[in-house]
């Protein structure tokens, strides 16, 4: 297909770009760059000319080359390529550690409202008391449910909240004047963003070894606290989907050896209204309000990450935060005492407060229990069909709101968990998170959430015994060759890291067509 | 609850299958002394129709910014969004999917992301861009630590015309590190800041439009920068402004970071925003953050998937560029359709449009007696020295319905420098009558006074 | 698969509906009654007691036997079945005589302002002045655009308006003491709806036959004209896409003959803002909102018809209609005076009123002609490219807003026009529309609309001519096949008629599961 | 503009290819008397944000309901529409969708429209329901069409207690027919309709509940028609009704039309709404309006159809049942989505708090001294009699921000009976302070006056 300047396709070749993967309703869509241009516009605006006065000669000279659609081409691309996603509105999504629940639509249509959407984190106070109390009131279910003294709600996704958390240990040992303590302790079961965030904010992480069990040890935990320990930053439920047995010893060590305990709260779907991680023993947890609070994940973010902390902890918070006393509510945007200042610019992610603060008040705190419940339920379901086809690393006995396999019962089959995966794809299922916690070989991490339906769970284990049938039958090439049923094969990832294109370059082999 | 699927009868069954004896049985791991003996001290569940009347309750008691005139800006600006991306951005495809891991089933959000990167690197002019940061603010801090990276050296130098919250959170991102120097602000668009450069310095951070609304040079800095091995990282809070101001990237920059708030997305109290990260090619793999890349699948069609992964922490755990994990995918999104809509053309009209919002503004403010405008040089925003305090001005105004600006002294407090200070924004939504009735009211403020 | 008592599967053998179509992300759904049953509910309400006190003996007895779906599961299957249909934000949408033009999102938002949606027709006029002010300035643009001296708006769709028309003229010649006019004159080509709203109204239809241009001869109307004819419903520009040249001496004749001129506005796109069809003597005509003004069509529905009335007719409105006197708006409601009475409950189709006149606005009178250009360029762009490989039953001169094909190219092929648009399918395009008009054999009416770029159309037409090809090539068995591509292949529509299954019916002949 | 692809440059390149000298060549087919010669007049093209200021003014030119008090019903209902609904109805799929004539690749609405149909004949009990006329008034003329072509007899009785708007409707389908026998009102559930017909009657028309809020004895109307070889159609305009009250079906109705708006359907002013039409299995092809029914494809997988074209205007031409082409497609998915989310379990909780939301106004207002209640019965709407003319008290309270109800005399003018009468609904919206502040309204109004 030729180009002219603008990248736009000008020949009537067939340009074969109207369906894929053997459907006509999932089409192959061409880049922005090769359907608009830079003079087409969807947006309509009176066309002022201006002097430039007032620009101080920084008027820009280089081409801004950005490709224009009208209305109609721009609404049919982004229709047309979302439909080549797969979503939890279409099908079960059961990646674990991710949360994939049902995303209610009230909360979109709250947030849109004008009060919420079209409010300017620095207008005047007193003409955004509603804001304040929306999140005064999520701050209280927050705390509430995990009985804790405060809460910091800017960190704007999960990492950002450890760090911020994580700030706030660092924080209270320089207070202490313990600012030598250098050292973190992450199981080798934690997320990635554990270590990293550890290592971010200049910490040496030690890795603590889980057990057979998949859990870990109080008596691990003492044997790596010292007095160059900070802090400990453990997940519970872990990322085996395990609750951690002795985190109530493992809190009380952490403190005698005068560390603090971070606890990665990604997983606190499991036990709301259950169990309240403050009477464990916690100092700072971050609660995914884009997991366990039902915000959409947006095929990336953006998310919440609030940091509920302890007495200990609170003081360190950072701002802003609204300030409840006689009157009306007030806004500390400045760093007074000990808090540590400031993590973003302005009040964090106040669409995703909207959207949380709808969804518990929908569900109450007694509705919030029955999800942690049922999503409890779900997975030790799906375990309970499963196994022992599937192969479990950590026995047999219930799970939490994950159930955690290994590759072992593919052993011999030459399928991978990766081909596994890929033949999900091709049975109309998103696969689960593989090859993750590390701890466990060929990990498959199944979180089915509240939101599935029995039929539906079902549905899955059935696919999901046929598949491992299948593979146990010597049928590896259906696996190795999958997807086949998707919008594309299996794609090279080693020649996209090889050889980096990170972005559309206007073709240059192509002679540019006369104009 | 309308939300859970399962019957009481289905929980049986269910717990039948698993041989459970009860749905706390499920619970057995957890320590007894852990669980909750009675329900948590919260409501109980409610209609969809009562939540929605608590929620708007709350929403009626703020002051919305179509409710009246509009001038507050201070790195988040109230433009108008096209209805389509705000529908487009709720399709369940885009608004229910996940970080696009499993490309295969992805390549909406994957595609799209190429796209994003591909506007960033065209917008700012660089050669690279990610595929989105949490917002401003906290990519101007992650490009602080990638320059440290890069250069191995510490010494940063902030510019006093630097928004003041970007300046904090690089501090607290820095623990208040000594080899921080964040300059004063300067309100009059002046600045000493490449006089601090030195051979220890790992990169100086220059914001333009700054917060004043000034127009900063570039070049002048980058020239300096570089002379002595340090890189020039530039801030840019309204995006609109490089529709008409020169690109960083064609000026110099090494990292480019932007607020992307001002293009497709709404203005929400502050978030979620979306920061925008670009760069050279040669410092891509000290960039925080994911990267899509393309690709060709098993049957050679084009695709696309996530790449370079190695700087990040999924990957690379403590040794990763950074801790990012969740970006704002969705607000990426909103500014690529919102961007795919304007294009070249549409963008240089709403720059062009905004710009003379802002002249008119100029104008009218400069009208007003007792009000000094301190700019020479501006986009749609600019700042004006009141002969009193001005956050009692401004409150007074909000409360006849104007939201005239933000009161400098609410960022910048206890600086008798700028504690008459007031930041103004115009946009393509201001209209003439906006403008004299904010000039009339702050007339009427300051006469009253007397 | 067993039901339970609720139909609701109850095994866990694999039901296979995960996907269908060959395609991972196109899923075969099951209906609603195989996975709702009647105590699932997505809608959580208090359940308050009553008493039988004030239900006169008439409480329901039978089971209301209603499948319902908590809320996840129902906006799974919602999303899941909507992903099997074909729309125009997915692709062209080519439909000859349905207008499917790009319908903008800033009409649905519109049109869910509070001030819109959440008013009520019988509210007191006093508090609905804005909706008065828009029905008005509706009413403004459609008389403007048409040059005529009054509008109906409450038709419902465009029959409704039709209906009414017609009833105009029919209340007309009672006022002139002249209900013996029995007769109604319609061409062959005219759809379906004109032949049968004038026998809905009692008229006979006389039919009148096209000339070999594709259009009426005035001669071959003056010779049906006479004293029983009431009226000539003729369309315009016609069925066949083609201008009516000899309209202006028709509508003399019909005027002379005593008779009305009903014009089917359906094809209003191709000329708003460059004829107006008051100019040309019509004394009523239908606007199809859904078509020419873009409001989506909705998978059938709604829509709404307006009839602008010559001042001839225009006594004869239906009420209600909106009255500006020098004070607040009025709505008049009673039928006084010569006013045919009311044709539907309320005060037609609002939602459609704030649609239209959100796209007129932003179109203005420049961009209305505009679009009508475009759309007739569209239209002949895609003549030139089809012809002479698609046979062109009225010659190769130029088009309105649609190009007529018959089925002439496929002769001995083996391939229909039926065939033919099933092969659209699977090249990712919707069909043309089939078999009308009827005057035309095997017609293929090609109708791209003013909201295609060139781009796509070249597109579309690079397809059709390697199709045409194909056919050409002796391919039948590709045609006769298609399509296969789709969630379905060709459907059994001899069975559906003959032994009709109009609603669910619990499967009988599965045994009941023991509860 | 923003909605047309074409530059000018491709407009020219276009019709280089046709071989058209220009734009208007291709309008050579219209007499040059009819091509206008200048613009209309008529506003030009507009930016979004100013469409959008534009109608958001006239919006903000009405009351809405929930702006307070809210009592109005008559025919329509103001109910809670879940957030999932609307969201599902705007999703391109279905809002951009045609009539599914290509079933292959419209296996979404047709599927749909089986559930739909599905749900009616439940509601209603009757054996077969359609895909949807226009609304209840229109598909109440329809049935009454049907009738006669079923009975090939002419006389159409309807109840007094049928909505003035619907007999309005039926009389105009009907050109004043002299075999129609509209009864006068009945505001207090009396009527002599049982007595009206004959061996001529081909159907009568009663409402349940009716206008003025009555139920009414379907069985008995049944009976007593069947005898007469007549058809007793029964009008349902509030469908959450039938979540309480007795199917028409199972009391022997032969055809029953509703208004379904009260399910997943905004208010909007009056339209578009939706019309519910069922009938017995031996009606069928004497039917108006579409069918979906089940079928199999080529390779033997269940599938849906529309199907018995043969009884509609694009077969059939001028012996169709009708002429009704575009339905109420989308309003019929509001519907079906939001009946699919109550379920039986909903609908019956929603049905008894109408009721007894509608008890507890009936206590209310029976407290209000000189307004007297007419019913005894009820579901969720019900009819004064105040001491003086209704109107006026209606537009006081309208003033006053209580929505009060529908005065009869708004749609039966001119009936010194019916003057005084007020018709009032409650819904699950409708508050206690809501029925308070009526009450209170009410009895200060009549107090006033004297
Ligand atoms: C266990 C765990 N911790 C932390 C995170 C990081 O959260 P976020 O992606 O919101 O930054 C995740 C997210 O996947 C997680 O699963
Ligand atoms: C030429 C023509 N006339 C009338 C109609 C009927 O309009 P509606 O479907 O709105 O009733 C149509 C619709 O397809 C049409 O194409």
């Amino acid at each position: 297909m030729s180009m002219n300047n603008q990248g736009r396709p000008t020949d009537t070749g067939t340009s074969g770009f109207a369906s894929t993967s053997g459907s006509s309703l999932l089409p192959n869509e061409p880049l922005l760059f090769e359907i608009g241009d830079t003079e087409h516009s969807g947006v309509d605006l009176p066309d002022v000319t201006i002097t430039d006065d007032f620009l101080g000669g920084f008027k820009r000279q280089m081409p801004l080359d950005l490709a224009g659609l009208t209305e109609p081409e721009a609404l049919r691309h982004y229709v047309r390529l979302s439909r080549l996603n797969y979503s939890i509105d279409s099908g079960m999504y059961p990646l674990g550690s991710c949360t994939m629940k049902h995303n209610p639509r009230l909360n979109e249509k709250m947030v849109r409202l004008p009060g919420f959407a079209d409010i300017h984190p620095l207008q005047p106070t007193s003409t955004v008391q509603g804001a304040l109390e929306l999140m005064n009131e999520l701050a209280h279910w927050l705390m509430t449910l995990t009985n804790t003294a405060a809460v910091a709600l800017t960190p704007k996704a999960g990492a950002h909240g450890e760090m911020c958390g994580m700030m706030a240990i660092r924080a209270a040992h320089a207070a202490k004047g313990e600012s030598h303590r250098n050292v973190v302790l992450v199981p080798d079961s934690a997320h990635g963003t554990n270590p990293a965030t550890a290592a971010f904010l200049g910490y040496t992480v030690k890795t603590i070894a889980a057990n057979a069990q998949g859990t870990v040890d109080a008596a691990a935990v003492k044997a790596a606290l010292g007095p160059d320990v900070a802090a400990i930053m453990l997940t519970n439920p872990n990322t085996c989907g395990l609750f951690e047995p002795q985190i109530i010893d493992i809190a009380k060590a952490v403190h005698e050896a005068g560390a603090y305990f971070y606890c990665d709260g990604a997983n606190f779907n499991a036990i709301m209204g259950v169990v309240r991680p403050g009477d464990l023993g916690i100092d700072a947890m971050h609660i995914n309000l884009h997991k366990t609070f039902s915000t959409p994940h947006g095929g990336g973010g953006p998310g919440a990450g609030p940091v509920v902390l302890s007495e200990a902890l609170a003081p360190f918070a950072p701002v802003p935060f609204v300030c409840k006393g006689g009157g009306p509510l007030a806004l500390v945007e400045q760093a007074e005492g000990e808090h540590l200042g400031r993590i973003t610019a302005f009040n964090g992610q106040m669409g995703m407060y909207v959207r949380a603060l709808t969804y518990m008040l929908s569900h109450g705190g007694d509705g919030l229990a029955q999800a942690a419940k049922d999503a409890v339920l779900n997975a030790n379901y799906v375990k309970a069909r499963l196994t022992p086809v599937f192969s479990t690393p950590f026995g047999e006995g219930p799970c939490m709101h994950e159930a955690l396999f290994d590759d072992h019962f593919l052993e011999d089959t030459g399928v991978t968990t990766l081909d596994f995966a890929k033949a999900m794809i091709d049975e109309g299922f998103h696969p689960m998170t593989m090859y993750f916690p590390l701890v466990v070989h060929g990990a498959m991490l199944i979180e089915p959430t509240e939101s599935e339906s029995r039929q539906t769970l079902d549905h899955f284990c059935d696919v999901m015994l046929e598949l491992a049938a299948d593979a146990k039958a010597g049928n590896a090439p259906r696996f190795s060759a999958a997807p086949t049923r998707a919008p594309r094969r299996r794609l090279d990832e080693t020649r996209a890291a090889r050889q980096p294109k990170l972005k559309w370059e206007r073709p240059m082999d192509v002679p540019q067509a006369a104009e | 609850m309308r939300y859970l699927p399962h019957s009481n009868a289905e929980r049986a069954e269910m717990l039948a299958v698993i041989g459970a004896a009860s749905a706390e049985a499920l619970f057995a791991t957890v320590p007894a002394s852990a669980r909750l003996s009675k329900p948590v001290d919260l409501p109980t569940h409610s209609p969809e129709f009562l939540v929605e009347a608590h929620m708007r309750a709350l929403a009626s008691k703020n002051h919305a910014a179509a409710d009246g005139p509009f001038f507050v800006g201070a790195g988040a600006y109230r433009h108008h969004v096209p209805a389509t991306v705000d529908h487009l951005i709720q399709r369940s495809e885009w608004l229910t999917a996940y970080t696009p891991y499993q490309p295969e089933v992805s390549q909406g959000t994957l595609q799209m992301l190429f796209e994003f990167q591909t506007q960033v690197a065209h917008l700012t002019g660089m050669e690279v861009a990610n595929a989105s940061m949490y917002d401003g603010s906290t990519a101007t801090a992650e490009a602080v630590l990638m320059a440290r990276r890069l250069t191995r050296k510490d010494k940063i130098v902030l510019s006093g015309g630097l928004h003041p919250h970007y300046r904090d959170v690089v501090t607290t991102y820095l623990d208040h590190s000594p080899s921080l120097i964040a300059l004063p602000a300067s309100p009059e668009g002046q600045g000493d800041i490449l006089n601090q450069i030195d051979d220890d310095t790992a990169a100086i951070v220059i914001q333009t439009p700054d917060f004043f609304g000034h127009l900063r040079n570039v070049e002048k800095a980058a020239e300096a920068a570089h002379a002595k091995g340090a890189l020039l990282i530039v801030v840019v809070t309204e995006v609109v402004s490089l529709g008409l101001i020169e690109a960083p990237g064609a000026l110099g920059a090494d990292i480019v970071v932007c607020e992307g708030q001002s293009i497709g997305n709404p203005l929400t109290f502050g978030g979620p925003y979306v920061g925008l990260m670009a760069t050279k090619k040669e410092f891509l793999r000290q960039m925080p953050g994911r990267l899509c890349g393309e690709t060709v699948d098993a049957d050679g069609n084009r695709g696309f998937v996530l790449t370079l992964s190695t700087r990040e922490q999924h990957i690379r755990r403590e040794k990763a560029t950074s801790n990012i994990c969740t970006n704002s995918g969705l607000c990426a999104l909103a500014f690529s359709t919102h961007m795919g809509l304007l294009g070249e053309a549409g963008l240089t009209r709403l720059a062009r449009l905004n710009h003379s919002r802002a002249v008119r503004l100029a104008k009218a403010l400069g009208a007003v007696p007792e009000v000094e405008l301190l700019n020479k040089s501006f986009f749609n925003e600019m700042t004006i020295r009141l002969p009193v305090p001005a956050a009692p001005v401004v409150e007074l105004l909000a409360k006849a319905g104007v939201l005239a600006g933000v009161p400098v002294s609410r960022l910048i407090p206890d600086d008798p420098a700028v504690a008459n200070l007031i930041v103004l924004a115009a946009t393509e939504l201001t209209t003439d009558e906006d403008i004299d009735m904010l000039g009339e009211c702050l007339h009427a403020a300051l006469e009253d006074r007397s």
